[in-house]
């Protein structure tokens, strides 16, 4: 159900914020919005994963909308905050050139789930979502060419979920010293003896 | 016997020992003169830390590595040295100890055509290197370079037509010789000037020695290093040593045929026509063969700053470009060139 | 100069030995043929050292080549991941011998502000290193600083082989 | 917003290779101008005031005894976690003091943020030296305890 | 019995033109490309994992480090959406500062993509002349910040320091002496035949498809549509600023080129306005030392000289970020290369890497 939120207190701006972008959305498909509101002036919207293709395309072909630009799109790890619902959201940035507004989009995928890819609406989100998977382990039905990007192919863990440690396991860092390569030259560090 | 021996073995070995001596000197100094020239370019310095502002900079060598696939570099080294031998390094001969000493090794009827011929040779050095390597940079290099070289021979060979019809000789000393008899060189000649065929030799050589800004089959941003990416040590020192020697082959050609080789730079020039014919009269004719050597020496050192000049400043072409230029601009021009110096040999002459 | 040095202290009792090493190792020191190895941000100081104002070819060492089989020299520049390693480890096997290692910026000498995942903490994990220049990254003049280190280590160097 | 302009050479200028021997021309008048290289070692180079080179500790004519009161700000701030900083109570005054104060330079990463932070007075204890030849053979030597980040570093110095 | 094979080759990781750690896994027929595909990660250093750990002072060091090209614009970026979290702003002549110090950068980076992408193409020349200029930007920013590359600048809440005393002199001179040296550059390379051949109808992007590609900054603009971060979405003092945004016509890297040094005559124009509209005041306002911004999230793009650079910051109420995503051009621009280098010659895949200006720091992060 569609609710939207009054701006919090310490944004930066001072009268409400107002998004025509989300309005429409929220006029055509009011079901597929879950929730929606202003974040220091910019308007987010959370979309039932299931309705996502169908809102993305609207977002991007509206002539109201027309975002035609799809700034970024990032994996986040809630397994902290959001104990009771799904581990992951997928946070889609939007901008639109001809009325260069903005409006940020999240859906919330569980460990095992996978997202819906938006590589066929925008060709961009290929390599965003590759980079996802590959941080964050989240799957993406429909996705031509879903493998690691940042990682080695062999690594077998998503290094920015919450519980993967910093510094990395044990395993993780190799070594490539061979015995043979002490101490081929001998080094004086003074002057030759006399 | 004996004497003969001294003719015929001892005299041309010492001068292919001295021309080999002087020609790896000269490669090395070129080196230098080549990074501290577009240093100059660049508004830099240069080698400077290794003898007086870096001179002995190319006295250091290489560390070797064993001899494994050796016979490339060496098919690339030798027809490099062997073109050396029909070059006359100045015009007079003289004596020494009673031998009679040719500033030549060989002055071949046939000079110009020898030097095209074994000068080709060189192509089969780089295709070997290239796919001995097993390197698929080495390889296309290699194959650039092939196709290159085969394309540029018929620009190059189009404007040495046009020297060989105003000489009507195809030995190299003959051929500066009728340059002293037509009175200046073949580049400002009365008849027709040479300024086409020296632009289109001096081109066509350039992407022969694979120079910029023709030097796609080392492209070094491109291919690594081109054909001699998996050389190293020795190997890689003789493909280095016989594309410079190449270069100053290039270079020397250039000066015989068209700048008229041993003859002084002021020759042709109208009352300064017969002066710097010889710095050190005291020695002779000696002293007319160390002066034409001198003189041979400063336009190829020209010529070759030319050359350096060029790669400070131009981009590289493309592949098909190089080809495309070659084929749709080098050749009709060539043949052009050709048949206008025909024309007004047969006007003028 | 190595060599001058080496015939001021003309005393030295296998002088021709001596004499022949000093000769080698000024002949390598003098014309360290770096590879062009540009890992990171050092990378990029590198090529500043290279270029105009600082000019790195006056030590002669400006001949950067592309390819490892001609080079004896290799500057590790910058971070180096756990995804790069085994190139390095094959790109320093391809290397002539002999062959020295620097190790440019803090990146690569001990992973640098890196402490993670996909940072190796240390070059010396993968390769051995001649020289660590800290820095982040290191001035030109530092890699220069480097640079005359090497030479030094270069010229006091023995044969064992 | 503007469009910009594509030159196209025109047919004489193609002919004649006016462009090319422009680019010479310019190749060769910088060879003739003087080069900018400095030649350092022989030359230093001009450090500028605010350069950041490798943190060092200092004290001050006005403070008694050691100036670094062991707060800890500059090892809490560093990103690279490369600074220990243990205290003891002051000889003179109270207060704390560093007792041991370990810089390791193989990690640090020159941000400036622990001169920063450094609450000292008058001047900040631990602060960016203007030196930056710090190369070394092994590792270890690039550890340094309170003495050696006092002292001038003992690097050789190439003047030739 | 004889037959042909498309030819597999692996530019790089080690590679002199990738320009880092890039490589790019090309099949080719003879030498046109077939099919390529850039594989990177070769320099993942954990930038974002890190941001998550360390707090929001420390981060920009490591801002620094990911753009190493344009560190200021990267600092400038992170430091803004931590001063929306916290909701403060900096004071006027900090903010005329930055867009000072961010324009030099980016005449700076755009420099250092003329000089590599001159070099792949074998200008080697323009290369060390662009280092030159380069060299005199670079000495102006260490002049402020105290390093070269790594400059750790911006401060939340507006500058750490004020411009030392004969700054604005010698950026005033090197305002004046750049146009020449940029008149160089255009007769080695702006009608050069041979740059002309390898640079015309090379990688040819309409606008749509670059739109759809998520290509920004010079990218987009070569393709005639005309999206700057500067103007469109105006931040800092750059809407009292006027300046021109160039556009292509074509798309293709001869586009690129100039639009980029079209680029760099518009900095310069921006760079003097800024000085002569740059109040006094102080430059530093009241920030806690501690930064903890309220819970919420944001998302700032800025301008930066390869194209929109965005960071995302979930803020949970502590001094450390749950969430700091960096949006990098590169990373998105890179990704346009197998299209551009589709049916061109292996020679021009350096010249399409140099045309897109890459960063290996800010691509794997």
């Amino acid at each position: 159900m569609a609710t939207t939120e009054p701006p919090e207190e310490n944004g930066s701006v001072e009268q409400a914020p107002t998004s025509a972008a989300l309005d429409r959305l929220l006029a055509t498909m009011p079901d597929a919005v879950e929730h929606s509101e202003f974040q220091r002036g910019a308007p987010i919207v959370r979309i039932a994963p299931a309705r996502l293709l169908e809102a993305m395309t609207f977002l991007r072909d509206d002539p109201a909308c027309r975002f035609d630009l799809l700034s970024s799109l990032c994996g986040m790890d809630l397994s902290l905050t959001r104990t009771d619902g799904p581990r992951f959201d997928v946070v889609y940035h939007l901008y639109s050139v001809e009325h260069r507004h903005v409006l940020t989009v999240k859906i919330a995928v569980a460990e095992e789930q996978e997202a819906p890819s938006v590589t066929g609406i925008w060709v961009t989100a290929n390599w965003h979502e590759r980079e996802a998977y590959d941080m964050f382990g989240i799957g993406f039905a429909g996705h031509p060419d879903l493998r690691r990007i940042l990682m080695p192919d062999g690594f077998d863990a998503f290094p920015l979920r919450k519980d993967f440690p910093l510094e990395g396991r044990e395993k993780d860092h190799g070594c490539w010293r061979r015995p043979e390569d002490d101490d081929r030259y001998t080094y004086v560090a003074q002057a030759p003896e006399k | 016997m004996n004497e003969q021996l001294l003719r015929y073995l001892v005299i041309p070995m010492a001068q292919i020992g001295a021309i080999i001596g002087v020609m790896l000197l000269c490669v090395m100094y070129l080196v230098l003169w080549e990074r501290k020239l577009i240093a100059f370019m660049q508004v830099r310095m240069g080698p400077m830390r290794v003898g007086y502002h870096g001179l002995l900079q190319p006295l250091v060598p290489k560390a070797a590595d064993r001899w494994v696939h050796l016979i490339a570099p060496i098919i690339l080294m030798i027809p490099a040295l062997a073109c050396f031998a029909v070059i006359p390094f100045a015009g007079t001969t003289f004596d020494i100890a009673g031998q009679t000493i040719q500033p030549w090794v060989a002055d071949l009827n046939i000079g110009l055509l020898y030097f095209l011929a074994i000068s080709s040779l060189g192509v089969y050095g780089l295709v070997l290197a290239g796919w001995s390597s097993n390197s698929k940079y080495s390889m296309l290099g290699s194959l650039r370079s092939a196709a290159q070289m085969i394309s540029y021979e018929v620009p190059l060979g189009l404007s040495i037509v046009a020297i060989l019809m105003l000489s009507g000789t195809a030995s190299l000393v003959g051929i500066v010789e009728a340059q002293r008899a037509a009175g200046s060189w073949f580049l400002f000649n009365p008849i027709y000037p040479q300024v086409i065929g020296l632009f289109l030799y001096f081109i066509a050589a350039v992407a022969e020695t694979n120079r910029a800004p023709f030097d796609l089959p080392e492209a070094e941003t491109e291919l690594v290093a081109g054909f001699h990416t998996e050389y190293s040590g020795m190997k890689f020192a003789f493909m280095f040593l016989a594309e410079y020697l190449n270069m100053i082959l290039a270079a020397l050609i250039v000066s015989v045929l068209f700048l008229g080789g041993w003859l002084p730079v002021t020759f042709g020039i109208p009352g300064l026509h017969g002066l710097f014919g010889n710095f050190l009269p005291f020695l002779g004719a000696a002293g007319a063969a160390i002066t034409g050597f001198f003189w041979l020496a400063l336009k190829v050192f020209a010529v070759l700053t030319v050359y350096l000049w060029l790669r400070a400043t131009f981009p590289r072409y493309r592949y098909d470009q190089l080809m495309s230029l070659g084929w749709k601009w080098l050749i009709p021009l060539g043949l052009v060139h050709v048949m206008v110096t025909a024309l007004l040999m047969l006007l003028r002459g | 100069m190595g060599l001058s040095r080496e015939l001021q202290e003309g005393d030295h009792p296998a002088i021709l030995v001596t004499k022949y090493e000093s000769l080698f190792n000024w002949a390598r020191k003098s014309s360290l043929w770096p590879m062009t190895f540009g890992l990171a941000c050092c990378a990029i100081e590198m090529m500043s050292a290279g270029a105009s104002r600082f000019d790195m070819d006056r030590f002669g060492a400006g001949i950067f080549r592309a390819t490892p089989r001609q080079a004896d020299l290799m500057i590790v520049s910058g971070s180096v991941t756990e995804k790069m390693a085994p190139v390095i480890r094959r790109l320093y096997d391809q290397m002539p011998e002999p062959k020295w290692v620097m190790s440019m910026g803090i990146c690569s000498t001990a992973g640098g502000p890196f402490p993670t995942y996909s940072h190796v903490q240390g070059v010396d994990r993968v390769v051995p290193v001649d020289v660590y220049i800290p820095g982040c990254p290191p001035r030109p003049e530092a890699l220069f600083y480097g640079l005359l280190m090497l030479q030094d280590k270069i010229d006091q160097m023995k044969y064992s082989k | 917003m503007s469009v910009v302009q594509r030159p196209e050479l025109s047919f004489w200028k193609k002919i004649f290779l006016v462009e090319l021997f422009q680019g010479m021309a310019v190749t060769f008048t910088h060879w003739w101008r003087k080069p900018t290289t400095e030649q350092y070692p022989r030359e230093r180079p001009k450090i500028l005031p605010r350069f950041r080179g490798i943190p060092k500790l200092q004290d001050h004519a006005d403070v008694p005894g050691i100036l670094c009161i062991a707060c800890n700000q500059c090892s809490i701030i560093c990103p690279d976690d490369c600074i220990t900083v243990h205290g003891e109570p002051r000889t003179e005054g109270k207060g704390k003091q560093a007792k041991l104060f370990i810089l390791d330079y193989e990690r640090c990463c020159l941000c400036g943020l622990c001169e920063e932070v450094c609450p000292t007075s008058p001047v900040p204890a631990i602060f960016m030296s203007h030196e930056y030849e710090l190369a070394r053979y092994k590792r270890v030597d690039l550890m340094n305890d309170m003495k050696e980040l006092y002292d001038p570093q003992p690097t050789k110095e190439y003047l030739k | 019995m004889l037959g042909t094979r498309e030819l597999e080759i692996n530019l790089g990781p080690q590679h002199p033109s990738t320009h880092g750690v890039l490589r790019v896994k090309l099949k080719l027929d003879g030498e046109t490309i077939v099919e390529s595909d850039p594989v990177i990660g070769y320099l993942h250093r954990g930038c974002e994992k890190l941001g998550e750990n360390r707090n929001y002072i420390q981060t920009e060091v490591y801002t620094d480090r990911m753009d190493y090209i344009a560190a200021i614009n990267e600092n400038l970026v992170y430091i803004e959406a931590v001063e929306r979290l916290l909701g403060v702003e900096a004071p006027p002549r900090a903010q005329y500062m930055r867009v000072i110090l961010a324009e030099f950068q980016r005449i700076a980076s755009h420099l250092v993509w003329l000089a590599t992408h001159a070099l792949d193409i074998g200008a080697m020349s323009v290369f060390l002349y662009c280092f030159r200029e380069r060299e005199e930007i670079l000495d102006l920013i260490e002049g402020y910040c105290g390093a070269r590359l790594t400059t750790n600048a911006v401060r939340t809440g507006g500058m750490r320091l004020d411009f030392p005393e004969g700054w604005l002199g010698s950026a005033k001179a090197f305002c004046d002496e750049f146009p020449v040296r940029l008149k160089e550059y255009d007769t080695l390379l702006k009608t050069n035949r041979i740059w002309m051949g390898r640079t015309k109808d090379i990688g040819v992007i309409t606008g749509e498809r670059a739109l759809a590609y998520g290509l920004t900054g010079p990218c987009l603009r070569a393709s005639g549509v005309n999206y700057d971060v500067r103007k469109a979405m105006p931040y800092e003092v750059y809407s009292e600023i006027e300046f021109d945004v160039p556009l292509g016509s074509v798309g293709d890297t001869y586009d690129r080129y100039l639009v980029r040094l079209e680029e760099m005559r518009q900095s310069r124009l921006i760079i003097l306005q800024a000085m002569e509209k740059m109040p006094q005041g102080p430059v530093m306002n009241k920030v806690p030392k501690r930064i903890k911004p309220p819970a919420g999230e944001v998302y700032v793009v800025n301008e930066g000289p390869r194209g929109e650079l965005g960071v995302y910051l979930v803020s949970d109420g502590t001094d450390t970020a749950a969430r700091c995503r960096f949006k990098s051009p590169c990373f998105v621009n890179l990704q346009a290369l197998p299209e551009l280098a589709k049916g061109h010659m292996v020679a021009d895949i350096v010249a399409l890497i140099g045309t897109l200006d890459i960063v290996l720091g800010c691509i794997d992060r």
